[in-house]
């Protein structure tokens, strides 16, 4: 029998390793895998190559990890915070600026076998012209740039070409979970947490409540299965806290 | 020393004038700042529907304290309300709305915008990194409306010949409201369809980098 | 007001004229518009290019559009009907075949402003090669075949380039829809229905139901109204006919 | 003049010799024909979930005539069921499921298989064209399976050297069940790792165009 539900989150994560790469839902503070980041912050895994829109605000979720210095390179549309800045012009962590609709895009394309997808957003820009800083050294100088990317024209738009986000795991946060890896989201806080889970090789969720099989009706699953690999309960601080997204 | 009264129209005025060009029945995306503020002044007999690229066709108000959905927040990261009606989606098909050409108008704020319709307002050296959707809703939108200040904080012109910061799209500007007016990137110039009360023709002129031309319906100091 | 609900199909698909490309949902029999198919034979519209799975398989929905000759073009991947196979091989129409989930794709970056992707489905097969015919004259000669498709290498596996299948039109059928074009399907008939209605730059979609605004939770709509402009009540004959797929 | 009796499994030994094969928890998807039948023979204490490419997952059995629900068919244009837990999607997202490699197994009829892995199913010259989901499928499927006949109607074998039909997809193929054994291409050859009731090596290379060699498993005529 499939029963893709567990009981420890550190003991579930304990198959993450040092320099994984890791897609991670949410968008500011909604549908964020906050148990999840905390968790491999307490199994102290480093090197990781985090993707993700938001490096997060505050020093929770993914802000937790860019906080304790565990990423070696960040892919993602809007890592503004503070933390990040100051380890990024340090020359401790590397930064890939990607486009929001193109980040959701990509990670879709890993989870779907598309290798590559060509898209007009970006063209002619820093991002796709190869002059945009992906890296810095120590002592705030240019190492690295974002590659030019490959440009064709389409029906007279330049369209520049993208390749898939394909992760070694995904954390994703569910409101719904069943025994088999079927989700269901609420509202806002569905946003990448759909293409996070189908870039993710091995897909982890976090749902604030496990139902039995059959609850989430055939219709009503945004995401089946076959997709998650590891589904457990949130803990309830995780998702309740009333004022959480108004203090940052 | 005090502040001199600010020029032309404020922030609020500002919304309030793009406001009444959202026609009835268009699906529009509204940026951080002050373009958000368009929401609550769309004229009461238009149905006006908002898109905010983290997930939801359908954004609504401020909620009260007691009303905050943990689930529902804007593009700003801020609880927020829906209306009847909304759908909820992921970001892989919110921007398939935003890259495929189904919004009619994408509101954006500005740092710089050119006479051929480029616009820069993502990236300035020294700040924190962040592109966000900006990129893609210039490239998809039916319409980009920018929202700005006229000049920046030191009073250098943000219409431009030439955008001397990084662009976020090229030729994609369809209409700018600044506090002092509404223009139009026209190719080799802007043309001005409105001024704000108060101002005239040579004080845009002035505070304009890029040449203007005024239509009729721009009449000085009204 | 944003009312999208229209009372004639007749009246309502006037505007599609002769020689207009139309993206058709459905697979077999489930979520087919037939009445809308039929509103297009009662106008008399001709030269059509059809893009659907399906070429129809009894002469209902898109398999009487094909028999009653108004098809200049089919692009889909099971044409197999004996009406279609007939004029094909007499030149009367062109074939572009399309594998199933390269199709789905294509009609989806249609919607998506994706103008084309990489795919390693058919490549090195007769549909990448250009070496499948797309058209026979009357005598049974082939004419012109599929183009041979571009082909780049990603991480070892060979991918073709497939663009994307963006149409005038779209025809679709829903389980349940509101005044401001929200869809919701049921089962099996989701189908294609969600990627055509993406596809087409003016979509059309005959419904069992049309509900008041707010029926559909937020969270249960399968395609949010901007990707349709008109809605129409479907007629009850076109959905409950008990045996009409064992028939076929 | 009576036809002789058919050597080795018939359609539906051959549908449980297969079933035998798949594990606990597999997703599979089953082509039409032969393939479907491996559904009504997996063991009791196994859950598999089969995956129909017109979006369903979970599919089930063949409905009574009070049971047909018709928005539920499965790819095969068949009225179906599903089963508790089964989640509907649309034909985008059921092709990334295929193309994505999530499904573990794909079971497909073949026209002809070649000791290197390539699979002719889908085209036959003056056959109604189509080619449906085949190619999506023996593309990204983790594991493809080939049920057919050791031969075609004239004897003809179809474990070929090389494909004389149109090619499905190249290398793809990762085991084969036919009516006289279960066989792996493994390059040069297919290695038979187990011969069906009765069915003896040598009748096997008589009916097979490709080199075959035997697992110690494959014991003649058991």
């Amino acid at each position: 029998m499939i029963n893709k539900v567990r009981a420890d989150a550190l003991e579930m994560l304990s198959i993450v390793p040092d320099g994984a790469s890791i897609t991670i839902g949410g968008f500011g503070l909604t549908g964020v895998p906050i148990m999840l980041c905390d968790a491999l912050c307490e199994l102290d895994r480093k090197d990781l190559h985090i993707v993700s829109n938001n490096a997060g605000i505050d020093p929770t979720g993914v802000g937790r990890l860019v906080g304790e210095g565990r990423l070696r390179k960040f892919t993602g549309s809007f890592p503004s915070n503070k933390d990040f800045f100051t380890l990024f012009h340090r020359g401790r962590v590397e930064l890939e600026l990607v486009p929001q609709g193109t980040l959701a895009e990509r990670m879709r394309a890993g989870g779907a076998g598309i290798p590559a997808f060509y898209t007009p957003t970006s063209a002619g820009t820093d991002l796709a012209t190869g002059s945009y800083p992906a890296r810095y050294d120590g002592n705030g100088q240019v190492t690295a740039w974002l590659p030019a990317k490959d440009v064709r024209v389409f029906g007279g738009t330049a369209c520049v070409l993208e390749t898939a986000l394909a992760t070694d795991f995904a954390l994703v946060k569910s409101h719904r979970a069943d025994r088999l890896g079927n989700l269901a989201f609420r509202l806002a806080s569905r946003n990448f947490n759909v293409p996070a889970a189908m870039a993710g090789r091995v897909t982890f969720c976090e749902s604030q409540s496990i139902v039995e099989v059959g609850e989430i009706e055939p219709d009503d699953v945004h995401l089946p299965g076959i997709f998650v690999q590891h589904v457990i309960q949130s803990r309830p601080g995780s998702f309740d806290a009333p004022n959480r997204g108004a203090a940052s | 020393m005090s502040e001199p009264e600010p020029l032309g129209w404020s922030r609020d005025d500002l919304a309030t004038r793009a406001a009444l060009d959202v026609p009835d029945g268009a699906y529009v995306n509204l940026g951080i700042g002050i373009p958000m503020l368009i929401a609550s002044h769309i004229p009461d007999d238009r149905e006006v529907w908002f898109h905010t690229e983290n997930g939801v066709l359908g954004l609504g108000g401020v909620p009260e304290a007691d009303e905050i959905d943990l689930d529902m927040q804007n593009a700003g990261k801020e609880y927020s309300k829906i209306v009847v009606g909304a759908a909820a989606f992921d970001s892989a098909l919110s921007f398939a709305i935003v890259r495929g050409g189904h919004l009619d108008i994408a509101v954006l704020g500005g740092m710089q915008v050119t006479a051929t319709g480029d616009l820069a307002n993502w990236s300035v050296p020294g700040r924190t990194p962040g592109v966000g959707g900006a990129m893609d809703l210039v490239t998809g939108s039916k319409q980009v409306w920018v929202l700005m200040e006229h000049t920046d904080r030191t009073g250098t012109p943000k219409l431009m010949r030439h955008c001397t910061l990084p662009v976020t799209g090229t030729r994609c500007v369809s209409r700018v409201y600044t506090t002092l007016g509404v223009f139009q990137p026209a190719g080799t110039h802007f043309e001005c369809i409105d001024l704000a009360p108060g101002v005239d023709r040579e004080t845009v002129r002035g505070l304009t980098d890029a040449e203007v031309t005024f239509h009729d319906d721009a009449r000085d100091g009204h």
